[in-house]
């Protein structure tokens, strides 16, 4: 099917009335995942969100339950959603935190919820970032999987293309035209032309990291890194949370918060001693669990190849040139 | 959708007893509010579950009580952060959430037909206590051969559980030692090390499993003695301690290389604990 | 080309040093991996000197990385490094015969944010120097822009260009800029508090508490932050924007008369927020209160730990 | 600083009384009290309609 740009608004209108719509909303500089309430609102003028869209599904402080005493009362969302223009990247980080979120013994509600009632209308990237490598890490700029729908930008249309059942369920209430063959054709020259120009090499990857815990490549690898968790809150595929209590005396909330294994208290025991004492250890434990032990757990890198975590490190601590220096080793 | 496993079970605190002379360790007991619940919290020896006091916060503890003794879960806790000074302030009566039983638990199955070889130092005591009642269990004692307990503190005030060892120490099936570091006057008992007296018994790795809980130092100078006595890396298990928040393998704080201590553990074999970093 | 010649002096004294094992470790930076960024390196063999570089894009504060150390260290430090460092000899933070400071006059450093507004978010390809203006190329965009305009704010009103403390100079002094007037903290001054409250929130409600203000900080260096203290919780965790102001208010309660005005919290913050909106107040207060500049000159005390008799108290409730 | 973050006027005091100054500082509470009683229930720094749960969640 077809849309043309400057109909989007209010495609975005009609699908406001049904759905919470979150779409990336120009915020000075960079855009940002929010809801909408009128379709103008979207912007799609800059390639990526500065911080992902997974906060739609996994946001950065979310009230697991409120409190008063021992009466509890869950805040569990299940109003029904669609995130708009999320790129194939990060359409594919939401398929490997479903791995977290839902693990053999557990379910964690509040996302699964979400994930559930959120459907994906995705946008192919035309010109990707020199920052990106999303074909060296299982996605493209056109990649499909994940995605409900997928729209392509071909000058001033888009060509709507249905994925999954209930994208094509979504996409038939909007009564667009079909499309016609010159329009797919735009498309389909759309797709070859859009080439990620960065590659990274993962192959000799996972081998490495299996052996090279108490290398001593670790104490270079680190040195520059500060210790922030800038590139923990900026990346896609980044789940680890913290949970705290907010309350005064006994009535208050239980609260779910994002955390970064960049920060030390994020080990710190409780008698004092900290298993990972330095940036070294910290850093060694970003990278082992996002190339070596969700490949061992969930048999996927934790890595989709946005590129914000190079973009967002305020001393450029670049994730490629870590990945080839271990390879290089 | 399943349980919510973030959402506690309500539990009152019908016992607030301080076990340690300089009251740093409280043991307690809290009580299921119906039948229901209890059933909905069938655990194991060696597991552990997060005690939520409403208002403060959550946090990980081992659980003392065994699955033998019905109707209530016991606690012993060390007054350290926030959460467990608000609980040695808690006065009997009140509302607490305990969500769990969480992680796995000793292999009693693979235990059965050994000798079994108990290490516990300093407070760690919790969920070794759990396992010797539910081996002392009589329907549960006979899968088991000799039952060796070392127990040690730095003197007698901080040793736990003082009238569960007497009936013990009584008891003819199993064998309890318990020492302290430096003498002390009016004890009768060992006194040395972990480590020395562990030589000294030498207990026979023959057909027997070895359990060690305690400090890392503790751990540390007393394996080289049991593998001297012959005790292999798979003979020999242990329950690690790591800071845990979700308690359910998703926040990916508590992680030792690729296994998360709240769901593939606590309880690991020495032998898993060598493939693995020592990052803990 | 004025950089270059600045580039190969500093790799050069490097090299020598290197050689002479009067150090153990050079602190500088090298080229970045995306363009216009340079990014800290750590050279500890003479032969690793050729990767060391000089140009507008040097925007880090070294000091950061030479607290504690036991092992003896040059840094290549620019007018608001030195500040720092200064600031931080004098919190006996940083010992200064292990230090050998490589001065480099520096007339400002170069905004990622304001060239991301230039290109209107495209993304740079490459960059050239020509003079005092930049090329920017991106796909399907080529502009040239004085390099003044992309200049950082701090950089603007800096008036320390030439480092204060060094044992080398490289390269000639840079002219000093007229006094600051704190020009943006009195209008803000000027606002009635409900419009600042509403600026301030729209401000922090972007803020994703990810610490890199506070780690970037070279004057932040407490063992327990108050923020990560559960006993008093000073500040929630999550991201409430009263919270999130509550602790940018914090971090300056504690950086007053100690913050440099370096500028490295503004750069590091990845959403762009205006964190020296606050952190210049207290500057300004300092300057005014106790006529107090941090890391001028190395027998000063910190300004909080010392008081004369004559020290204003205008804030004191008159009966 | 704290006004300049948007606490009202007169909310924030300083005083400097010694111990032997019983009655002087029983004055400074009551004339304090009264100041920041005209100035009503403090609304918090962030404009109410968002200070409203408990937490920063948006949810």
């Amino acid at each position: 099917m077809i849309i043309a740009k400057n109909a989007l608004p209010g495609l975005l209108d009609k699908l406001i009335a049904e759905y919470e719509v979150y779409a990336p909303v120009k915020e000075g500089t960079y855009s940002l995942y929010k809801q909408i309430c009128q379709g103008n609102e979207a912007y799609f003028g800059y390639l990526n969100s500065k911080t992902p869209p997974k906060g739609i599904l996994f946001p950065q402080s979310e009230k697991l339950f409120s409190y008063s005493g021992a009466q509890m009362e869950e805040c569990i969302d299940s109003k029904k959603k669609v995130a708009f223009g999320i790129r194939p990247c990060d359409a594919r980080s939401l398929l490997l935190m479903d791995n977290v979120f839902k693990n053999d013994q557990y379910t964690d509600p509040y996302y699964m919820n979400r994930r559930e009632n959120t459907l994906l209308v995705g946008m192919a990237c035309s010109d990707p970032a020199p920052t990106c490598f999303c074909t060296s890490m299982g996605s493209g700029p056109f990649d499909k999987n994940g995605l409900d729908v997928l729209l392509t930008d071909i000058g001033a249309e888009y060509l709507v293309e249905e994925v999954s059942a209930k994208g094509k369920e979504l996409m038939a209430k909007m009564g667009l035209s079909a499309a016609g063959d010159s329009q797919k054709a735009a498309a389909a020259k759309a797709k070859e032309s859009a080439e990620v120009s960065c590659r990274v090499s993962t192959d000799a990857l996972k081998a490495k990291l299996d052996g090279n815990f108490y290398d001593p490549i670790w104490d270079s690898i680190h040195e520059k890194c500060l210790g922030c968790g800038s590139c923990t809150y900026s990346c896609p595929t980044c789940h680890c949370f913290d949970i705290v209590d907010e309350a005064k005396d006994c009535n208050g909330c239980r609260v779910r918060n994002w955390d970064s294994c960049m920060f030390p208290l994020f080990t710190l025991h409780g008698s004092g001693h900290n298993p990972r004492t330095s940036g070294k250890e910290r850093m060694r434990q970003r990278v082992m669990h996002k190339f070596k032990y969700f490949v061992d757990r969930y048999n996927d890198m934790a890595c989709v190849g946005c590129g914000r975590c190079i973009k967002n490190c305020p001393v450029n601590l670049d994730i490629r040139e870590v990945l080839s220096d271990i390879q290089g080793s | 959708m399943q349980r919510n496993p973030y959402l506690p079970l309500p539990m009152k605190l019908v016992k607030n007893y301080t076990e340690t002379e300089d009251k740093l360790i409280h043991t307690f007991t809290f009580q299921f509010m119906s039948e229901e619940d209890e059933k909905s919290f069938p655990y194991m020896p060696g597991q552990f579950a997060e005690i939520c006091v409403f208002g403060k916060g959550e946090a990980p503890f081992g659980i003392a009580s065994s699955p033998t003794e019905p109707g209530f879960l016991k606690f012993s806790v060390a007054k350290v952060g926030v959460v467990s000074t608000a609980l040695h302030l808690m006065e009997e009566g009140t509302m607490v959430g305990v969500r769990g039983p969480l992680g796995n638990y000793y292999p009693v199955e693979q235990m059965k037909g050994k000798d079994i070889v108990i290490i516990g130092g300093g407070f760690a005591f919790t969920t070794l206590r759990s396992l010797i009642n539910y081996m002392l269990k009589p329907d549960h004692r006979g899968d088991y051969g000799k039952i060796t307990v070392i127990y040690g503190a730095r003197n007698p005030g901080l040793l736990l559980y003082k009238d569960e060892r007497d009936d013990w120490s009584r008891r003819s099936d199993i064998d309890l030692i318990c020492t302290i570091d430096r003498p002390a006057e009016g004890w009768t008992g060992k006194v040395g090390f972990i480590p020395t007296v562990t030589k000294e018994v030498a207990p026979s790795s023959e057909n027997s499993l070895a359990i060690i809980c305690g400090p890392p130092v503790m751990i540390k100078f007393t394996q080289p003695e049991l593998e001297a006595c012959g005790f292999k890396p798979d003979q020999m298990i242990m329950s690690l301690e790591n800071r845990m928040k979700c308690g359910i393998g998703m926040c990916g704080r508590c992680n030792v290389g690729n296994k998360y201590v709240c769901k593939d553990g606590p309880v690991f074999t020495r032998a898993e604990l060598n493939q693995l970093p020592n990052e803990y | 080309m004025r950089m270059q010649k600045l580039a190969s002096a500093i790799q050069d004294a490097a090299k020598k040093l290197l050689e002479e094992k009067k150090v153990d470790l050079v602190v500088g930076f090298s080229r970045g991996s995306l363009p216009l960024r340079s990014t800290p390196c750590f050279i500890r063999k003479p032969e690793d000197a050729a990767k060391l570089t000089w140009d507008c894009s040097c925007e880090n504060n070294l000091a950061n990385y030479l607290r504690r150390r036991q092992d003896r260290v040059a840094v290549v430090a620019k007018g608001c490094d030195a500040r720092s460092i200064v600031a931080l000899i004098n919190e006996n933070q940083i010992d200064r015969n292990n230090l050998y400071i490589i001065g480099v006059p520096c007339s400002g450093m170069v905004d990622r944010v304001k060239v991301d507004a230039a290109l209107e978010g495209k993304d740079l390809i490459d960059v050239e120097e020509k003079g005092d203006t930049l090329v920017l190329k991106a796909k399907g965009v080529t502009m040239e822009v004085k390099t003044g305009d992309l200049m950082h704010d701090t950089c603007k009103v800096c008036r320390y260009g030439n480092p204060v403390v060094y044992d080398m100079m490289i390269g000639d002094p840079v002219p000093a800029k007229p006094e600051d007037n704190f020009a943006d903290v009195a209008a803000f001054e000027d606002l009635s508090p409900a419009e600042r409250r509403a600026a301030l929130a729209a401000e922090f409600s972007k803020c994703i508490r990810c610490y890199a203000c506070r780690n970037a900080c070279p004057m932040c260096y407490c063992t327990e932050c108050f923020v990560d203290c559960s006993a008093p919780v000073w500040v929630n965790k999550s991201t409430g924007t009263d919270d999130n102001i509550m602790f940018q208010a914090g971090r300056v309660f504690h950086s007053a008369g100690r913050c440099a005005d370096c500028g490295a919290c503004d750069r590091a913050c990845p959403m762009g927020i205006n964190l020296r909106g606050m952190t210049r107040k207290m500057v300004k207060e300092v300057k005014e209160l106790f006529g107090y500049e941090t890391g001028v000159n190395l027998d000063d005390k910190p300004a909080l730990a010392e008081f004369k008799a004559d020290d204003p108290q205008p804030f004191l409730v008159k009966e | 600083m704290m006004e300049y973050i948007g606490v009202d006027e007169g909310r924030v005091n300083f005083a400097w009384v010694s111990a032997a100054e019983g009655g002087r500082f029983g004055e400074l509470v009551k004339e304090v009290t009264e100041k920041v009683k005209k100035l009503g229930p403090n609304k918090g720094i962030v404009p109410s309609q968002e200070a409203g749960c408990c937490c920063g969640c948006k949810s």
